[in-house]
């Protein structure tokens, strides 16, 4: 028992990602059969994908970063030829995230999506979007990242087009197809560069031989650009809303991955790729030193800000209630680069010693982004599949069609201000406890930032305190006369989210210290990533 | 698209064996020479493609069915990563080459250097290069198919 | 040096027609077909990249022998040949219900319900 | 000339002054120095043939060395196909 547990887990990094892939090739030949048949065996392949993900996870949270090299037992690692997987901290937080939207997904749409045609086709697409997305944060080869990145975007994109016969949903899949092409083309672009540069396309060696010269420098805002636009920074964030409130909100729950994952890709290559050259001090005044990161973290923070304040206030100005949330979304990735543009802000020299360490309210800042990434996964799934279910019981998501909701759907009502709660950050949920930590560390940074950070948040508040107004609360209207609770599989899926939420709410030292230090950690030791693969050279 | 004209038709049933034999051949020596999976696929696609244009899609839409190519393209997506898990339970990687230099199929070691290529070589390389093949020809087949079928449904754009 | 980097400078113009396309053009299908040539253009460079002087393809079958060139490239090349055929399938099923819907391929035509 | 274009006009002019000096600041076109060798390359090209039995070192990359991207090549093929398919379905029942 015990040496299959361990083949399992040695092998865990490839079955991860083949899993969701075989699942997603058997799916059609399944969906021939049964539709109750086909539900059953996507919901086992999210679980048994799952499965591997938690017994990877533990395994690199206890022993350390781990490598898998795909067709060679011995691979030869002076040069590496062969795709590698590197799983450290971050790697395995990130792939926490990604597996658990697609099950939340899957279980939701089998209510969801019974009426529909075509369902055989969206959950392969589902399933090929998990495994991308899985491939993209386990990978440690920049051109196989390019190539799972093109999976999720594809897939996502067909799903978004999901209601052919919906304006928005087609020209928001064109939008999301046209930016994400672009954007991979120039990540493909800057891996040509590596390639000509360095002759390998593992990211370990890259960054094991990286300088800082021009074309360093090319490739560097190349992969920043086509990352920050794919992750829905501003000034590249309009796509964000279009696609999130075009497409079906199953599909949008995962969809949130496909953004975090290039928010991940932006964490690799600013602190593991460039990790080093980063810490090259310029030029120092004290223990104060300019670094090319200090001016990475400030540009971070000003998109931050700008994402930030645009976000919510479109969706202060907006009155459809998947794009509001669409427009929140924006605004929560705007706190989680906040957090970690201010955290690669704070490097300074410590007396005594010649090289920059990050301050400790930097880390705790780091610590609160990247606790908030797996929060606002949560969170703004949670509200998708919220307006989802209003969706499905009304046939509406204009808010001057909605009202009186809370009577006749009493379960939704109280998912929704679960919601509500988290993503504005009001206690006991888990918005709270990451805001707080951002809060705190940001304001240690510069008072303004942590201000503009509550203001904003407040502001959120009042707008889903709005959506609550006039959409659940108030009189019944002619549209919402004959509406019912949406069925059982659709709440269980908005109960995992919730009872997620609670959960990281109340024990958040726990989760602190479980998943999000190790990612930390992590993020910050970019040379352990580099000796994994090439040990220790 | 209603179809072209007789020779038109009749042409391209003489030329579409050729097309087709041409892309097996391309995909079968994939090892040893320029070719593969994918180029060969792509020419057998390209001949299928020939024949819609030349009977129209609802013509080839009758004798082929979306549903069909689809499972074709499922079965060499499974064929080919079906290899690869292979490789793990019989080597214990993913991705080995598994046949290779074994005591099955596709089992010949090449001489070093230039040679004249053995076709029985490359271990778990040719299969998964007519795994590929059978997917790409699927796929693109369906792809220009449906495109060309909802187009024509849809009256050529003319609302 | 600079001579020969002649293709790497073609290449590159190769990606700015693209571009130009994409940012000023308004014809949906005039961006599709920027976003190819920048595709192509790329793929192209990768190409470049894999070009040693005086060299053969790197096939062994009844090679005359000599340095061959680098087999890398030219794999990843084939790769990101057909993700672009993917994308760019994809891309035209869009413009077909866009083109449906709005009766326009116009880009500043096409708006959702609410903007 | 609208503002909008004025913006884009400038964008693209950065962008390809960037681009030209990429291109000029590249290693001389077919031409490897001394410590600028192909390593990676070199190996495949050595060992493809013992390694991976193929006698055509690119297939042997593509199926072999880096057979995994060549899945997800695939999967974005069929990632395509379930799109377009899904994309062109018959929306009622």
């Amino acid at each position: 028992m015990n040496d299959i547990l361990s083949i399992l887990i040695n092998h865990s990094p490839a079955l991860i990602v083949a899993v969701p892939l075989f699942g997603a090739f058997l799916t059609p030949l399944v969906g021939m059969i049964n539709d109750k048949i086909r539900n059953i065996f996507v919901i086992f392949i999210t679980l048994l994908t799952g499965f591997f993900t938690v017994i990877l996870v533990n395994e690199v949270f206890t022993n350390g970063i781990k490598t898998y090299c795909f067709g060679a037992e011995n691979p030869s690692v002076n040069p590496v030829v062969r795709i590698f997987f590197e799983i450290d901290g971050m790697s395995a937080f990130m792939a926490l995230i990604a597996v658990i939207l697609p099950i939340v997904a899957v279980i939701y749409s089998w209510g969801f999506a019974k009426e529909e045609t075509g369902q055989s086709k969206y959950y392969t697409l589902i399933l090929l979007m998990t495994a991308g997305i899985l491939g993209m944060v386990l990978t440690g080869d920049m051109f196989n990242f390019f190539v799972f990145l093109e999976i999720t975007s594809i897939s996502s994109a067909a799903l978004v087009a999901f209601w052919t016969n919906k304006k928005n949903s087609v020209q928001a899949a064109f939008k999301y197809i046209v930016i994400s092409s672009i954007g991979a083309l120039m990540v493909l672009f800057a891996v040509a560069i590596f390639y000509g540069q360095y002759n390998a396309l593992n990211m370990a060696v890259i960054a094991n031989n990286i300088g800082f010269g021009f074309l360093d420098k090319i490739a560097l805002v190349v992969l920043i650009a086509a990352l920050t636009m794919k992750a829905a920074i501003a000034p590249m964030h309009m796509w964000l809303p279009d696609a999130y409130s075009g497409a079906p909100s199953p599909v949008t729950v995962v969809i949130v991955g496909t953004t975090l994952a290039s928010l991940y890709g932006v964490f690799r290559v600013v602190f593991t790729i460039y990790g080093k050259q980063f810490l090259t001090i310029l030029r120092s005044f004290g223990d104060f030193a300019v670094t090319p990161s200090l001016l990475i973290g400030v540009f971070i923070v000003v998109l931050a800000v700008l994402t930030i304040v645009i976000g919510v206030f479109m969706a202060l100005k907006s009155n459809d209630f998947k794009r509001m949330i669409g427009y929140a979304a924006v605004a929560e990735i705007g706190y989680m680069i906040l957090a970690v543009g201010s955290a690669i802000s704070t490097y300074f020299i410590p007396t005594g010693t010649t090289t920059v360490t990050m301050a400790e309210h930097g880390k705790m800042a780091l610590t609160g982004g990247i606790f908030h990434m797996i929060n606002d996964a949560l969170d703004i799934g949670l509200l998708f599949l919220v307006a989802g279910a209003v969706y499905y019981a009304t046939k509406e998501t204009s808010l001057n069609k909605l009202g009186g909701l809370s009577r006749k759907m009493k379960y939704t009502t109280v998912f929704f201000l679960i919601g509500l709660f988290a993503v504005s950050g009001l206690p006991p949920m888990n918005g709270f406890a990451s805001k707080l930590i951002i809060y705190q560390s940001t304001y240690q940074v510069n008072p303004i930032l942590a201000i503009v950070a509550i203001l904003c948040s407040i502001m959120l508040l009042a707008v889903f305190v709005k959506v609550f107004h006039s959409a659940f609360l108030g009189p019944e209207i002619s549209s919402t006369k004959n509406v019912k609770e949406v069925p059982k599989s659709m709440l269980i899926a908005m109960g995992i989210l919730a009872a997620l939420i609670i959960f990281f709410g109340l024990f958040p030292e726990f989760v602190i210290t479980n998943i999000v230090e190790p990612a930390k950690n992590a993020l910050l030791n970019s040379s352990e990533y580099i000796s994994a693969i090439l040990g220790g050279v | 698209m209603s179809g072209m004209s007789k020779i038109v038709k009749t042409i391209s049933s003489i030329a579409f064996p050729f097309v087709m034999i041409y892309g097996l051949y391309i995909i079968a020596h994939g090892h040893l020479t320029p070719g593969g999976g994918f180029q060969g696929g792509a020419i057998v696609a390209s001949g299928a493609a020939m024949i819609l244009v030349s009977y129209g899609s609802v013509w080839t839409m009758g004798k082929v069915k979306e549903k069909k190519l689809s499972i074709l393209e499922s079965t060499g997506a499974i064929v080919f990563i079906g290899t690869a898990i292979l490789g793990l339970l019989f080597a214990g990687v993913f991705f080995n080459n598994f046949l290779f230099d074994s005591n099955l199929i596709f089992n010949i070691v090449p001489v070093k250097g230039s040679t004249v290529g053995i076709l029985n070589s490359a271990g778990t390389l040719p299969i998964m290069n007519f795994a590929v093949g059978l997917k790409v020809v699927a796929g693109l087949f369906a792809i220009v198919l449906v495109m060309a079928y909802a187009t024509t449904k849809m009256g050529g754009g003319k609302k | 040096m600079m001579t020969f980097n002649i293709p790497y400078i073609a290449v590159i113009g190769l990606i700015l027609v693209g571009l130009i396309a994409v940012v000023f053009k308004r014809n949906l299908i005039k961006i599709v077909i920027g976003i190819t040539l920048i595709e192509s253009g790329v793929n192209l460079f990768l190409i470049t990249l894999g070009y040693r002087e005086n060299s053969i393809a790197p096939i062994y079958t009844s090679s005359p022998g000599g340095l061959m060139s680098l087999p890398v490239p030219q794999a990843l090349t084939l790769t990101s040949i057909v993700i672009g055929v993917a994308v760019l399938a994809l891309m035209i099923s869009f413009i077909v219900h866009i083109y449906r819907h709005y009766n326009t391929l116009d880009a500043s035509k096409i708006r959702g319900d609410e903007e | 000339m609208s503002k909008r274009n004025f913006a884009a006009v400038i964008f693209f002019t950065i962008v390809a002054v960037f681009l030209f000096f990429t291109a000029l600041m590249m290693h001389p076109f077919g031409i490897f120095d001394e410590d600028n060798q192909p390593e990676m390359d070199d190996h495949i090209i050595d060992n493809s043939q013992t390694e991976t039995g193929a006698n055509n070192a690119v297939t042997g990359v593509v199926f072999d060395y880096r057979g995994f991207d060549t899945l997800g090549e695939a999967t974005v093929l069929f990632t395509a196909v379930a799109g377009v398919i899904l994309v062109f379905r018959r929306l009622k029942k």
